[in-house]
């Protein structure tokens, strides 16, 4: 008998998703509706789980302290899983079908890009949470973002690099989005800088082991420091190799592992490595008198407070994208597209968690390399060194 | 140059044994039923996940480790009850389907209960690696080769030695004839999605500390041994164990001497090389067609 | 009696073209027409793999693969090089085709478990290459992909355009383009199926030996289903990037290689029209899923599974079967 | 005038065990020939060696004064060779009549091009093929059948079928299985009317059976193989008398 009812079940199935499909759509009108598409889950999770997050713990926020020019906010938001072409049709189901107003959102450079066309063509305004440079170089009309770009991290690496002495690098990059687009910009960087990169190896996100890529570094003469630009849980078990492998050359990782829980499943492999990373995982190192001090540390105790589990750049970059929009949307006055466009365009000294956001017609991004720190793992916890 | 070589062949070995041992999981089930589990890497993220969480609870990592392998064979008991017995008469690429959408369902249900993080499970034993002739090793490198023999060894007195062991080869071969010998076969698949399954966790308990654990680490680990377990041949013990060295070995060395971007597909186009040589694998049932 | 034929044939076709002038009428927004033209758009593809693993009874988990060096092949070639979108597509259509004709003379002779493998095997490789030759194909993060051009004429999803004073919107066009596409591609992959290639097609999967006996080259069958059916991907995979306009290697990859088998088997294996209900059912269900957030996962899993189980010859054929032999004899099953 | 079939010194080892040893014999066109012999004996094997699904690991094959060890099925097929199966080996996905014009398959030579665009010239052949296979059917006494799923079919018309499936390609010789296995008497009696005919008509034909009323009532000549080897060959009549054939299998 339960054979049966479940036989029907699935029948109906096919009917109900049609049926679904056909109303979704039609919300009130009345509160102002911030889109979203996240990579919430899949492998690139670890982006899309903690700006959800921080999106819905101040949407609510927000909403209990009188909203924005008078009206609630509301959170539209939907899955891409890391994939692109979802992406595209969750941007798609967002402008066209739930009618929002303004966008935050894309996790990764791919869900992105892919949006940008649609996101262009109905002019609707766009801030991206994701790292790569050819987002905002060159400007589009309506797409800003709110990370440094992934340029920005290279040259502030090197740099560092720089300053130390070293010259010549040993690269070590993820084939995912991050660490490709992170390879293309450091060679690029190191070339402009004068410095060599003297290795240049790669392991694909899935990898569980990186030890035969890190000893043709080691072996590769005249490597005076190594440079892991990826994300996931490749870089920390990167870290662990190089540590296995009993390697002293001073190491670097990107931003893309400035987290608490990176340090978690590293452990006691990454003392001594560098990378530059937001203020926000030092917020006590901040000098008193810095704008972003309090903000930083309130944003780190709420987060913290409401979630359980320990802050990452990832979410900050969320946190600055609302607060980017409600801004926009307040200097706008309305929910106006192109005004709100203008507004964002125009928004000047604004201190976020990542750093001082100073747009202008040619900048969609912002920032100015300075907002990197440079991070250093000291006894298991983060250092501010510059 | 030769600790170089040392240095990829260990590497190798290491993920090869973890192949082996999700490879030896298709096989198992393979052999007993013909079916392809692509849900076999969720009974290794359950591993993982489960002793993470337990030893959250506080529970001394032993105990740990053996209520997540249990708990990961009575997933295995689940889905040969609920998905794969009520499917009897579907094809084979529909019970592949099946086995995929159940591999779904698990890691939905692992997210919901574990979320997404990525969690160490710490070694079992020192941190400190082992040198040999200028080359490295990470002790629990060590753990996954002895485990590793430890579990093939136990397979073969298993199927060898027991009357269940011998009921579940006595399936593969013929399930008319065993059942007319009084074999219950549906218990014997059960036996058998048990078994792979403890095997699932066993792995991926034992390899958790090297590659860390989280709810989607099923996936490519889950993948990786059914090509492992393609290359050696399906359904043949030995190969399943060589199929996982081989695969493991040739990806280290292709990262280390080829290209570190191309280390997959070299590995893929070895496959590709075997089975047009041996389109049985490397030890696969040499059948003739009877018409 | 053979008439009986050609009227079950062309009835299926004129349902389907019902089908899809009626939809529309449903559509509220140009999301809805967004969704509906991918599933017009991949639903070719998943007829011509359904030649494949349907009718000729041969696995592929790595479809994909030729989707996506069609995907690519247009992409690069209009977008980067600036070559007329036809012709293009055309092009990579027959150089899809002779890849498939390369890898399959080997592959094929593989059986079963083995041919998925060795499939799973080719879908990677095209996946890893594409991702990693990012001086052609924009990396891992994709690459834009310029608008349809047919002859001169811009097919865009975003245009305005007006017809003996009536007014379209692009996403509408596109829809309809689509839609005739894969009339097109029903109208041949029936004709192929219907004949005495398709006979022996289908002879490969009934007994292959049977086939052999009475002279049908099964292997030389077997290569030419599977370049018909790399070509079918070919084509709707160039369609797929112009009408997306953006690409990434995820067109490629594994994943959406089982997504397409997922949708031959769901829908209905063998049945031309249950496949693109299999395509349909794919491509709106993460869609319905995505307002129960996390639980989306299990519950796609779960569905899945559950139709699986009671439905193991997919959704239209067993549906057909419950509304009636004659309905079955229609639009499921053998035609 | 040379033998249609001959078979000198044919071998097959599976493995080291020889389930074909050292077998020679001829048939001439027109005949009715019969391997007979106990089961295990090789003769379901020897059918396999002749039509090409097994390689020959000793000896020659000809057809037609070919060598044909290395050829494929379907190339004996296009020689004018076609079989039926111990077995039945019917595409159960699809219809009676179209296995039946699949048999047809070598008749029908339309390009892929007018395949897909459907042309007159492949309806045309649709057309006659399908008439064919019709009378075909008529032919071996299933005609009843034409639109009917094989699947939904009785094991005695599907062994009928099977026939019809096989002489659909005109043959020059036409290797029958124990085509009487699993029938009744009148079925029996039925098939051994339509052997009759189909060699009447000009058809070879080879036969494994089983039935030794059938088959001594039809036959011109017989082969009795014993595991592997060939025991005795001659007319019905010589064989019965033989005294080998009596110890090893017909006196038991």
């Amino acid at each position: 008998m339960g054979m049966t009812i479940l036989r029907r079940m699935a029948a109906a199935t096919g009917i109900t998703l049609l049926a679904a499909v056909f109303t979704m759509s039609a919300h009130a009108a009345d509160p102002i509706k911030i889109g979203s598409f996240l990579s919430v889950t899949g492998p690139a999770s670890f982006l899309g789980d903690p700006e959800l997050k921080t999106l819905e713990m101040y949407v609510e926020q927000i909403n209990e302290n009188g909203g924005v020019l008078g009206r609630p906010l509301e959170l539209i938001h939907y899955d891409d899983q890391g994939n692109a072409s979802s992406a595209r049709s969750f941007a798609s189901r967002l402008i066209r079908s739930d009618r929002v107003d303004i966008i935050v959102g894309g996790s990764t450079t791919g869900a992105t890009m892919a949006s940008v066309p649609l996101v262009e063509q109905a002019g609707i305004p766009f801030i991206s949470l994701a790292g790569a440079v050819v987002i905002t170089d060159p400007v589009k009309k309506w797409v800003f973002k709110t990370p440094q770009s992934d340029r920005m991290a290279a040259e502030r690496i090197l740099e560092d690099m720089k300053d130390r002495g070293f010259t010549k690098i040993g690269l070590i990059s993820g084939t995912g989005g991050f660490g490709a687009s992170g390879r293309t910009q450091t060679l690029n960087v190191a070339k402009r800088m004068g410095m060599e990169i003297v290795a240049d190896v790669t392991y694909s996100g899935s990898d569980t082991d990186m030890t035969a890529q890190l000893t043709n570094i080691r072996n590769t003469k005249g490597v005076e420091a190594v440079l892991n630009f990826g994300f996931g849980q490749g870089p920390a078990i990167v870290t662990r190799n190089y540590d296995q492998l009993g390697m002293k050359l001073p190491f670097y990782q990107s931003h893309g592992v400035a987290s608490d829980s990176f340090l978690r499943l590293a452990g006691k492999a990454a003392e001594g490595l560098r990378l530059p990373g937001s203020p926000l995982l030092v917020p006590e190192s901040i000098p008193e008198g810095d704008p972003q001090k309090n903000i930083v540390r309130n944003y780190k105790a709420e987060y913290e407070a409401k979630w359980g589990q320990s802050v990452s750049t990832f979410g900050g970059y969320a946190y600055d994208g609302l607060m980017l929009a409600v801004n926009a949307l307040e200097a706008a006055g309305s929910t106006d597209k192109a005004a709100v466009r203008d507004a964002l365009e125009g928004i000047q000294g604004y201190v976020g968690v990542t750093g001082e956001f100073n747009m202008s017609p040619d900048d969609h991004n912002g920032l100015d390399p300075d907002s990197f720190r440079i991070l250093e793992v000291v006894n298991g916890g983060w250092v501010l060194i510059d | 140059m030769f600790s170089e070589f040392l240095q990829f062949l260990f590497t190798g070995v290491t993920i090869g044994a973890t192949y082996a041992l999700i490879a030896l999981g298709f096989t198992l089930i393979y052999n007993a039923s013909h079916v392809i589990n692509f849900a076999q890497g969720e009974f290794l993220m359950i591993g993982g996940m489960a002793t993470v969480s337990f030893m959250a609870l506080g529970l001394p990592m032993p105990l740990a480790i053996t209520l997540a392998v249990l708990l990961s064979g009575l997933m295995g008991v689940l889905l040969q009850r609920f998905a794969i017995a009520p499917a009897k008469k579907a094809d084979v690429v529909t019970l592949i389907i099946i086995t995929i959408g159940a591999s779904i369902f698990i890691r939905g249900l692992a997210q919901l209960l574990w979320g997404k993080q990525y969690h160490v499970v710490p070694n079992f034993s020192s941190d400190e690696p082992i040198r040999i002739l200028g080359a490295v090793m990470n002790t629990q490198s060590l753990w996954v080769l002895g485990i590793g023999t430890v579990v093939v060894v136990a397979l073969v007195l298993f199927f060898t030695r027991t009357m269940i062991g011998k009921a579940i080869l006595a399936t593969s071969m013929n399930k008319q004839a065993s059942r007319l010998v009084g074999i219950k076969t549906q218990f014997v698949l059960m036996l058998a999605f048990l078994v792979s399954a403890l095997l699932g966790g066993i792995a991926g308990v034992v390899v958790a500390p090297i590659t860390f654990t989280s709810y989607d680490i099923g996936i490519m680990l889950g993948l990786k041994g059914f090509v492992a377990a393609a290359i050696g041949g399906l359904g043949s013990g030995v190969g399943a164990v060589v199929g996982g060295l081989c695969l493991g070995i040739v990806e280290a060395m292709a990262a280390g001497y080829l290209s570190s971007d191309y280390k997959d597909a070299v590995a893929f186009s070895m496959i590709l090389l075997v089975l047009f040589f041996m389109p049985r694998g490397l030890f696969g049932a040499k059948v003739v067609e009877r018409v | 009696m053979f008439d009986q034929f050609m009227k079950v044939r062309l009835r299926g076709m004129i349902v389907l073209a019902i089908i899809v002038v009626v939809i529309p009428l449903f559509l509220t927004n140009p999301f809805q027409y967004d969704l509906a033209t991918q599933i017009l758009i991949v639903g070719g593809a998943v007829v011509g793999l359904n030649l494949l693993v349907g009718f000729a009874g041969q696995i592929s988990l790595g479809h994909a693969g030729f989707f996506g060096l069609g995907a690519y092949f247009t992409g690069i070639m209009t977008g980067t090089y600036g070559w007329p979108a036809v012709p293009t597509l055309l092009l990579g259509a027959a150089v899809v085709g002779a890849i498939a004709w390369i890898v399959g003379r080997p592959i094929l002779r593989l059986k079963g478990h083995y041919l998925s493998m060795a499939t799973l095997a080719v879908g990677f490789i095209i996946a890893i290459i594409i991702n990693n030759e990012s001086q052609l194909t924009g990396g891992p993060d994709g690459m834009p992909v310029p608008a349809l051009d047919l002859f001169g004429w811009e097919l865009s999803s975003f245009g305005l355009y007006s017809f003996f004073g009536i007014e379209f919107d692009g996403y509408e066009l596109w829809y309809f383009f689509a839609g005739l596409m894969l009339l097109l591609a029903v109208w041949l992959a029936q004709n192929l199926i219907d004949s005495p290639i398709g006979r022996g097609l289908r002879a490969v999967h009934g007994s292959e030996v049977a086939a052999r006996v009475v002279g049908v080259d099964t292997a030389k069958y077997k290569s030419l289903v599977f370049v018909i059916s790399a070509v079918y991907a070919s084509i709707t995979g160039s369609l797929y990037a112009h009408f997306q306009g953006f690409i990434t290697p995820a067109v490629a990859g594994f994943d959406f290689s089982i997504i397409l088998i997922t949708m031959v088997v769901l829908g209905g294996m063998g049945s031309t029209y249950g496949v693109i209900l299999g395509a349909a059912v794919l491509t709106l269900l993460p869609q319905v899923l995505a307002d129960f957030q996390e639980l989306e996962m299990v519950m796609f899993g779960l569905i899945l599974m559950l139709t699986m189980i009671f439905m193991p010859k997919g959704l239209l054929p067993t549906l057909g079967s419950m509304a009636g032999k004659r309905f079955a004899k229609k639009t499921g099953g053998q035609p | 005038m040379t033998a249609l079939v001959e078979v000198k010194g044919l071998d097959k080892a599976f493995g080291g065990v020889h389930a074909v040893e050292n077998v020679s014999f001829s048939v001439d066109a027109g005949q009715v020939y019969s391997v007979i012999g106990p089961n295990g004996a090789g003769k379901t094997t020897l059918f396999n060696l002749i039509t090409g699904l097994y390689t020959p690991t000793g000896g020659e094959i000809r057809l037609n004064g070919e060598t044909t060890n290395d050829l494929e099925p379907n190339q004996l097929a296009e020689r004018g060779m076609c079989r039926t199966f111990q077995q039945m080996q019917i595409c159960m996905n699809m219809t009676a009549i179209e296995n039946v014009m699949l048999g047809r398959h070598l008749k029908l030579k339309s390009s892929l091009f007018t395949t897909l665009f459907r042309l007159p010239g492949l309806l045309r052949d649709e057309k006659s093929a399908r008439q064919r296979a019709a009378d075909l059917m008529e032919y071996v006494g299933c005609g009843d059948y034409l639109e009917t799923e094989a699947s939904a079919m009785s094991y005695g018309a599907l062994k009928r079928l099977e026939i019809a499936r096989a002489l659909a390609a005109d043959p020059k010789v036409i290797l029958l299985d124990e085509p009487a296995a699993g029938l009744n008497a009148v079925e029996t009696a039925a098939l051994e009317q339509l052997i009759r005919r189909i060699a009447d008509e000009g058809t070879t034909v080879m036969l494994v059976e089983h039935d030794m009323k059938l088959v001594m009532g039809i036959s011109d000549h017989l082969l009795v193989l014993n595991y592997g080897r060939v025991l005795a060959e001659g007319t019905p009549s010589e064989i019965r008398n033989n005294p080998d054939v009596i110890a090893a299998y017909l006196g038991g």
